[in-house]
């Protein structure tokens, strides 16, 4: 069993298994958002990790003091990812009862006194924070360890655990997309939102049917490509950032079979069976070209000519194309020109670019686990790898 | 006539009287009187819609984030008492802290608040957002927030070297060793090796940006020193500021959000 | 004074003062941004050498030099008509290879992995080959090893003119 | 108002627009100052101006390089490129083949190497996943197993195939090359001709003044990498006291001083002119190199500060130069500054810092000469100086003075030592600038009588031993130049001498006959020093009655009639009393001070006024006094006096005294009581240092000395640590010292200041110094410890031609063992040595040896045993005993590589035997022979001679 899971915990499986859980939990939404399913999955989730617990690796793993933060945050936001959905799944329901959401609800717009309602709510939650700061202080020392020594570096040296989805992306990436570009880009594209989303729907109450894109779209990145890294890379990296399951003993000798190839070298020597060229340019010409083209691809989107392609696929009542959202996600893309139409060609360049942007990081893990690609674009010389 | 209570007679001296220019907040004037007349509470509206206050839709994370925030500065500033940000004296401070300081517990609750807010300030976001409470009028507070998230990582960021062990300096290495990377700007970032002209070169480990930053090739002891201002000064005042502009601007948008 | 004309002189007005002062008064702001920029480059900084002067070329014998090693942590291989200054630290995680002259090859005692005199790793875990570090002449015609600089072989910098001595 | 506003608005727009614009622009020019205020820097200039001097140089250097290369033969190799070109270009086809078959071979292996990598790393992968499977007896172990073998056997092909693969590219490579071998070489040689030439046209690059230059060294953009910049030394090991820490001193001084540390500026005018001692300081090869030692380590001052010319604290060599300073560089005095830089001739001050517990500082000749000098003038009797302390007194005891001068003696003496003998090293007290007017004269006259009578109250008695029968005053002073009396003492009659030789271990011998009391004491004391004082350093010269006598006879006939004639003015009583009640006065009132003094009689009277003036004037700091034993110095502490803050010197009245600590030092010693001048002082409080009548050098010296006494903390691994030779060594040179064994012997070769000898310098050995006292030079590695030690406690002559004589010493055990430890130390030698063991010869070795022996003719010199000629060389029936082999070895094979001026022949000139015939004329066979030969006499019985 906890081989199975040893097993299972590794990116290769653990990144698609989260993939579909969300999917999964985004599909059926509704049945989430109910309390029975929150009191069965809270039951089980306690029971297994108290079983997990059992484990002395899991257990020096989540005890050590600088994950804690981590267990409260996997905690907070599993409950929270719940009771969003729960809220959300109340609104919707009267919603597409034809009623106004909760909130909007004649006594809820009711105005009230900031004394004491406001006030003391605010009051509690300071002394139950001071309270909890003080308890957690308590009960775990902050972490020290060896005076600081710039001759020897601890074996992993890994960032502080909010930075650690970048130091995972290090794995697929070079420091300058995963430590600088990409983080940039999160920004950008956080502070962007606003901009981009110009439905008004959905402003001020909880609701996901009003909103599905959005909503869908934020909560695979702040679940998927931050928090699960952020996880992977606390509990699951070892020495030399070596994968290590959930129960495995960290053994610095731990070897993972890994030989990487960049996509020249699987072009010419491979495809060609041509030594590599001597000019840089020339070498990398395939990545620069698929590089390119990916980067094409919203351009290519707005072409109207593709347009009823996608509706047609879209439209389509096969089962599979359904069931696996092929059929759903084109749908979505014939409503490109319409989208365009409503918000204009500078936000949907921009909405689009950082989904395209986005999905560079499964796209790049998934070339990794499938093919052993190391780069893309493979410019050592200019230190610009992709 | 009945005895005044004693906190009645407290009410009516003029020392009371001086202080709170209301009586107590138990109708309505005086509920208004009593957010609009203090300084701190007035940042709050006099009233507000019932779904505001409601932890169900607002789960308070802001205002815990706020409050994360100010714990951190009180104990902050007195760690600083004890804390003196030299290569041969930090370890050595936060030792003393654990091991005789009085209440030098203080450092467990600052380092602990640290990474609550962390985690407060990301769950603020995801409400904020589930809420769909970024959109029109409040795009620009919005802005406002997400920059005071980053701001928040840094201080914390700038926070975990100041212990001075292992784990300190190998953390900030790690990170900073990504500003390296920076393209053009970083030492090791693409485009770098084309901004020399003979032997002229203009962007080094002696010269760009992670250099500017830990004041160092390496995370040395004028790293130390720069992160501690950081970390003290530098991003607790423009967070400061920031939070001033958010939370004016949480009212001039018209209050917590709610269904139009 | 018609209109036009009015409108003419203000805007005229407009370009000779409001511009002028807003130019200004941006262009000073910008100043001190960048006062306070230049402020966090250091002039001077403490931190321990990185070069050092490695006597002269006829100081070296065919092979692997060790003098350098203990104290700045160099060895100078002499092989094929090349001078190299190399990086005494493993690649695997860091720690201090061993010269065997028996066996012809570094040996890093904490993980087994091995380079060959050229510091190309041919065995152990090892990801890649020890780094070179810059070498070159000064006018005196002594060698000047400039650690700041370095040279890895995997990126194809050990051509690179600044990364060995003709000999 | 001229002009109607519109509603709502105080003042015109357009108003605002100009303040505004007007505001805006200074702000603007403002910015702009204080980046051109932050910019500008004197230095910036100097480095400037250092390129310049740098291009001269190179130019200069360029000029020598282009003589040499000449045109036809840069032609000659232009022409062999041009051929090697041409063959390169005939062979193309052959190029191309070359390069497709590189090609494909490239293929192969990046096909190889990324399959090897593969196999690599399954190989780890697998190998981890088969150990950990082994040790925990998985049920899958020997799948793995099969696995890992399958893998490593793949591996080991894959990693054959490149080998294969690499020897082929080689081949390749190496081909390839071959096809411009030509042009390679003609290429190579042509660079290696013009190599120099090239270094130094890059490195003029570097001088020139390009808008590169400009680019890089632009304000805002000299972050980058600028090339004029602020250069320095961090020094871990010597520190700057910043309250009571330690921080590591930083010196910038090398900003300006550009090529301190290089060679070839040495003509050049400061700042860039290199170190005048290259070779001892500052130079990279030296023991003191820049980025250990620094700059203000040695020369003081604030070598952190370089904001100009002012700030690292200079200190001009003189008026003259100050003046230029001041037109130059608007220089001041550095005010504010604890530590200001020393002149140039006081650096070696600093000197002290660090070298501890050494006699002499190698090199440092003026702070060795004042260190000299503080021993000669005894300073450190009245002023207390670390390190100093068990030092012995430096003059004479008084225990028993009564037998060996009369009181009228004492006090004339005492009143005017200089009177007597212009060479004394007893200083002046009395008549001096701030005591000689009458009413001080008058107490000075009556406590030097009262000082008198209690010295010589407490003198005890003393009996010689021998009687003094007058002698032959020639002869007496004939023996006093031959045994060696100017080793230690000048002598009247021998002027010229002792001028030269400046000994100072004993007083200058002059009126003796005045001085001395009675003659048998003086025959006593010739004879054996230590029966009247015990501790003495003063040895016997080992000498008979007669020599004894006509040595006595010639010293009591140097008179001084002048001294003798003079009469010190007697006590005056009322004088006496007056002092005492002032004495007794201090913690009383007068007329308890009174009622004291009635209940003393006279004698006593006297004798307590005696008692307080030898402690008034510090008497018992320079001599055993009975009664004052163990009382503190009089004089203030020296040992930090480097560090004295200025404010501290009592410079009073004298304002052409340099204003610096050197200056008041200088001044000081030159003329103690000035600083009395224009003061009212009542009579006790006068100032008394005495007057050692210095001359300026000398005085110049003893500051330096001085100067370097400093409480500057040093860490350990600053100071330079005597390693275990060292230390014993520097052990048995304080013993040389205080016998003063440096006043005959050399023991170094070297300069004579630093390594003694000053004997040597007198007239007659100056020609010949084999007719001097021997020289000491490798004497550890020449003789055997324990024949040095039995030698030390009892002296037998080695060179019989030397009339000088070793003196007997008065040395303890531990004393002799010093000195020979000492010297062991010194050349490095182990304390035992087996040469007892009886000598192997090969076959007919003995017989070539005995032949080569005669042939050399050693026994023509070395004549004792041999013939009964006069032994012109020591006794070699005696190298055995006393002398180590390998040093004999070193010895024959090359006796002036050790002593220069050795009678000794070179039978090895050049490493050639001078005999070829034996040994085959093989070096080391012969010096071995040798060697063994005269080892073996050594077991023979000295043939009785006579």
């Amino acid at each position: 069993m906890k081989e199975l899971i040893n097993y299972l915990a590794d990116p290769i499986r653990s990144f698609p298994i989260t993939c579909v859980l969300y999917f999964l939990m985004m599909k059926y939404y509704k049945v989430v958002g109910t309390k029975k399913f929150a009191w069965i999955a809270g039951t089980l989730f306690f029971i297994t990790a108290g079983m997990f617990a059992m484990d002395p690796n899991f257990w020096l793993i989540i005890t050590w003091p600088d994950n804690i933060p981590i267990s409260i945050l996997i905690l907070s936001v599993g409950f929270l990812t719940w009771f969003t959905l729960y809220k959300c799944a109340e609104n919707d329901k009267r919603i597409e009862a034809g009623e106004c959401p909760i909130e909007a609800l004649p006594e809820n717009r009711e105005k009230v006194w900031a004394w004491p309602n406001l006030v003391y709510t605010e009051l509690f939650a300071i002394i139950a924070g001071t309270a909890f700061l003080i308890a957690w202080g308590i009960l775990f020392d902050a972490p020290l360890e060896e005076p600081a020594n710039p001759t020897w570096a601890p074996n992993p040296a890994k960032a502080p655990w909010y930075f650690l989805g970048l130091q995972e992306m290090l794995v697929y990436f070079d420091p300058w997309m995963a430590g600088v570009v990409l983080p940039g880009l999160i920004l950008v594209g956080l502070i962007a939102i606003p901009y981009i989303d110009t439905n008004p729907k959905g402003n001020g109450y909880y609701t996901f049917t009003e909103r599905k894109m959005a909503v869908s779209m934020f909560m695979f990145g702040w679940l998927v490509l931050w928090l699960y890294l952020i996880i992977v890379g606390t509990f699951l990296r070892g020495p030399n950032w070596t994968f290590y399951g959930p129960f495995e003993f960290w053994d610095f000798h731990k070897v993972v079979a890994e030989y990487n190839v960049n996509l020249s070298e699987f072009f010419w020597v491979f495809g060609l069976k041509q030594a590599l060229p001597g000019n840089l340019i020339i070498r990398e010409l395939p990545g620069i070209i698929l590089t390119i083209l990916y980067m094409g691809i919203p351009v290519a989107l707005t072409f109207n000519s593709l347009n009823a392609i996608f509706q047609s696929i879209g439209e389509s009542k096969n089962k599979f194309l359904n069931i696996t959202m092929i059929a759903p996600a084109f749908k979505c893309l014939a409503g490109i020109p319409a989208f365009i139409e409503k918000t204009g060609y500078i936000r949907y360049y921009i909405y689009v670019y950082l989904a395209v942007i986005m999905a560079m990081l499964p796209v790049k893990m998934v070339l990794r686990w499938l093919f052993s690609l190391k780069y893309i674009i493979a410019l050592p010389e200019w230190e610009l790898n992709l | 006539m009945a005895e005044k209570g004693l906190a009645e007679k407290v009410r009516e001296t003029q020392v009371w009287k001086s202080i709170f220019r209301h009586g107590p907040p138990n109708n309505a004037r005086n509920r208004a009187a009593v957010v609009a007349g203090n300084v701190f509470l007035h940042l709050h509206p006099i009233k507000l819609k019932k779904s505001g206050v409601q932890l169900g839709y607002t789960w308070c994370m802001g205002g815990l984030t706020f409050f994360i925030f100010l714990a951190l500065t009180v104990t902050g500033v007195l760690l600083m008492f004890y804390y003196r940000p030299t290569a041969e004296y930090a370890f050595n401070d936060i030792i003393a802290l654990k091991e005789h300081v009085p209440l030098g517990i203080m450092r467990e609750i600052h380092r602990w608040g640290a990474h609550a807010m962390v985690i407060t300030v990301w769950l603020h976001m995801f409400r904020v957002f589930m809420t769909g409470s970024y959109k029109p009028p409040r795009e620009f507070n919005w802005g406002v927030g997400v920059i005071l998230l980053v701001l928040t990582l840094l201080l914390s960021f700038t926070g975990y070297l100041l212990p001075w062990d292992q784990l300190a300096i190998w953390a900030i290495t790690v990170g900073s060793n990504m500003a390296k990377a920076t393209p053009v700007m970083g030492h090791g970032g693409p485009g770098a090796m084309l901004m020399q002209i003979g032997d002229f070169v203009m962007v080094s480990d002696k010269n760009d940006v992670r250099f500017q930053l830990l004041a160092g090739r390496f995370v040395g002891e004028p790293a130390l020193l720069r992160f501690y201002i950081l970390h003290c000064v530098f991003i607790p005042l423009v967070v400061g500021v920031l939070i001033a502009i958010h939370f004016w601007r949480v009212r001039k948008d018209g209050g917590i959000s709610a269904p139009l | 004074m018609s209109e036009v004309t009015r409108n003419k002189l203000n805007r005229r007005e407009f370009f000779s003062y409001l511009s002028v002062g807003w130019i200004a008064f941006t262009a000073a702001c910008a100043g001190l941004a960048g006062m306070a920029f230049r402020f966090s480059y250091p002039n001077v900084n403490f931190e321990p050498e990185m070069d050092f002067i490695a006597g002269r070329i006829e100081d070296y014998e065919e092979g692997v030099d060790e003098r350098w090693k203990n104290g700045f942590g160099v060895w100078m291989v002499k092989e094929e008509g090349k001078l190299v200054a190399l990086s005494n630290i493993c690649t695997h995680l860091g720690c201090v290879p061993n010269w065997m002259p028996a066996e012809l090859k570094f040996k890093c005692p904490c993980h087994g992995s091995g380079y060959y005199t050229s510091g190309i790793n041919f065995e152990g875990p090892a990801p890649r080959p020890l780094e070179r570090y810059k070498i070159g002449l000064t006018p005196e015609g002594t060698i000047k090893v400039d650690k700041t600089k370095l040279y890895r072989y995997e990126k194809g910098q050990w051509d690179n003119p600044n990364s060995f001595l003709s000999v | 108002m001229s002009k109607k506003l519109e509603p709502g608005m105080a003042y015109d727009m357009k108003k605002l627009n100009k303040v505004f614009a007007f505001l805006s622009i200074l702000f603007l020019a403002v910015t702009f100052w204080v980046f051109l205020d932050d910019f500008v820097r004197p230095w910036k200039a100097v480095q400037i101006q250092g390129l310049k001097v740098k291009q001269a140089k190179i130019d200069k250097d360029l000029a020598i390089e282009a003589k040499k290369i000449d045109d036809k033969k840069i032609a000659e190799f232009d022409a062999k490129i041009e051929e090697g070109e041409k063959l390169h270009a005939s062979r193309s086809e052959v190029i191309e083949k070359l390069n497709e078959d590189l090609n494909k071979l490239d293929l192969l292996m990046k096909a190889e190497t990324i399959k090897n990598g593969q196999l690599n790393s399954n190989v780890s992968a697998t190998n981890f996943n088969w150990e950990l499977a082994h040790s925990h007896h998985s049920k899958n172990e020997p799948d793995l197993f099969k696995l890992l073998k399958k893998y490593k056997k793949e591996f080991a092909e894959s990693k054959d195939r490149m080998k294969g693969l690499t020897t082929q590219i080689k081949t390749a490579k190496k081909d390839l090359l071959a096809t411009k071998s030509e042009l390679t070489k003609a290429l190579r040689e042509k660079a290696e001709f013009i190599g120099a030439r090239k270094l130094l046209l890059q490195a003029r690059k570097t001088t020139e003044i390009d808008p590169i230059f400009v680019i890089r060294n632009a304000p805002m953009g000299d972050f980058l990498d600028p090339t004029l910049k602020v250069r320095q030394v961090v020094l871990n090991d010597i520190t700057d006291d910043r309250y009571f820490q330690h921080v590591p001193k930083v010196d910038r001084c090398m900003t300006c001083h550009l090529n301190i540390d290089k060679k070839g500026y040495e003509d050049v005018a400061q700042p860039y002119a290199t170190h005048s001692k290259l070779d001892l300081m500052v130079g990279a090869k030296s023991p003191h190199p820049m980025k250990q030692t620094g700059c203000t380590s040695c020369h003081g001052g604030e070598g952190h500060r370089v904001l100009d010319f002012n700030a690292p604290a200079h200190t001009p060599q003189n008026a003259e130069q100050k003046k230029e300073w001041v037109e130059k560089y608007h220089y001041h005095p550095p005010h504010k500054v604890p530590q200001v830089q020393f002149k140039v001739g006081y650096v070696e001050a600093s000197c002290i810092k660090c070298h501890k517990g050494v006699e002499r500082i190698p090199g440092g000749t003026v702070v060795n000469e004042g260190i000299r000098n503080l021993e000669k003038f005894g300073c450190y009797g009245c002023h207390k100086i670390e390190g100093w302390e068990h030092k012995r007194k430096p003059g004479p005891s008084l225990e028993k003075i009564a037998s060996k001068v009369s009181k009228e003696f004492f006090k004339n003496w005492v009143w005017s030592p200089k009177a007597f003998n212009k060479h004394s090293n007893m200083p002046s007290f009395f008549s001096q600038a701030n005591n000689s007017k009458p009413e001080h004269m008058k107490k000075n006259i009556t406590e030097v009588n009262a000082i008198a009578d209690f010295v010589f109250s407490k003198s005890e008695g003393y009996r010689p031993f021998s009687k003094f029968s007058p002698g032959n005053k020639a002869r007496g002073k004939k023996l006093i130049e031959q045994v060696g009396c100017m080793g230690c003492h000048g002598v009247e009659g021998f002027e010229q001498d002792s001028k030269k030789i400046n000994a100072f271990a004993g007083p200058y011998l002059t009126g003796t006959g005045s001085k001395i009391k009675s003659a048998d004491w003086l025959v006593s004391w010739l004879k054996k020093p230590t029966h009247f004082q015990e501790d003495t350093i003063m040895p016997s010269m080992r000498l008979t009655d007669r020599e004894a006598n006509d040595i006595a006879t010639y010293l009591l006939s140097l008179k001084n009639k002048k001294f003798e004639d003079l009469k010190f003015e007697p006590l005056d009583d009322k004088v006496r009393d007056d002092l005492l009640v002032e004495y007794f006065s201090a913690f009383d009132t007068l007329e308890v001070a009174r009622a004291k003094l009635a209940k003393m009689d006279d004698v006593a009277r006297t004798h307590e006024l005696g008692k307080r003036s030898v402690g008034k004037y510090g008497c018992f700091s320079c001599h055993n006094i009975d009664g004052f034993e163990g009382r503190a110095p009089i004089g203030p502490e020296l040992s930090g006096v480097g560090s004295k803050p200025l404010t501290q010197f009592g410079f009073g009245h004298e304002y052409d005294v340099e204003h610096s600590r050197g200056g008041w030092i200088k001044a000081h010693l030159q003329a103690p009581r000035r600083w009395d001048n224009g003061i009212d002082k009542p009579f006790k409080d006068l100032l008394r240092m005495p007057n050692f009548n210095m001359t300026e050098k000398q005085a110049d010296s003893i500051t330096v000395a001085l100067l370097g006494m400093v409480t500057d903390y040093i860490p350990l691994r600053g100071v330079k640590s005597l390693d275990h030779h060292e230390k014993v060594y520097a052990e048995g040179m304080k013993v040389a010292n205080k016998f003063n064994c440096v006043g005959c012997h050399k023991v170094k070769n070297g300069q004579w200041d630093e390594t003694g000898g000053d004997l040597l310098k007198k007239e007659e050995y100056a020609d010949d110094l084999n007719m001097g006292p021997p020289w000491l030079v490798d004497q550890g590695h020449r003789v055997q410890a324990d024949w040095f030690h039995n030698f030390l406690k009892n002296v037998t002559p080695i060179r019989p031609w030397i009339q000088v004589r070793m003196p007997s010493f008065n040395l303890s055990n531990e004393e002799i063992n010093a000195l020979v430890m000492g010297f062991q130390a010194g050349a490095k030698q182990q304390t035992f040595v087996d040469n007892h063991a009886k000598i192997e010869w090969t076959p007919g070795e003995k017989n070539e040896a005995k032949r080569l022996f005669d042939a050399l003719a050693c026994a023509s010199c070395h004549t004792t045993g041999f013939n009964k000629d006069e032994a012109q060389a020591p006794n070699l029936y005696l190298a055995k005993r006393r002398l180590r082999p390998s040093w004999i070895k070193k010895w024959i094979m090359n006796p002036q590589s050790i002593l220069p001026h050795t009678s000794m022949s070179n039978f090895f000139e050049d490493g050639e035997p001078s005999e070829e015939d034996y040994f085959d004329g093989s070096v080391e066979k012969q010096v071995e022979a040798l060697t063994k030969y005269v080892l073996e006499i050594g077991d023979i019985e000295l043939p009785k001679a006579k």
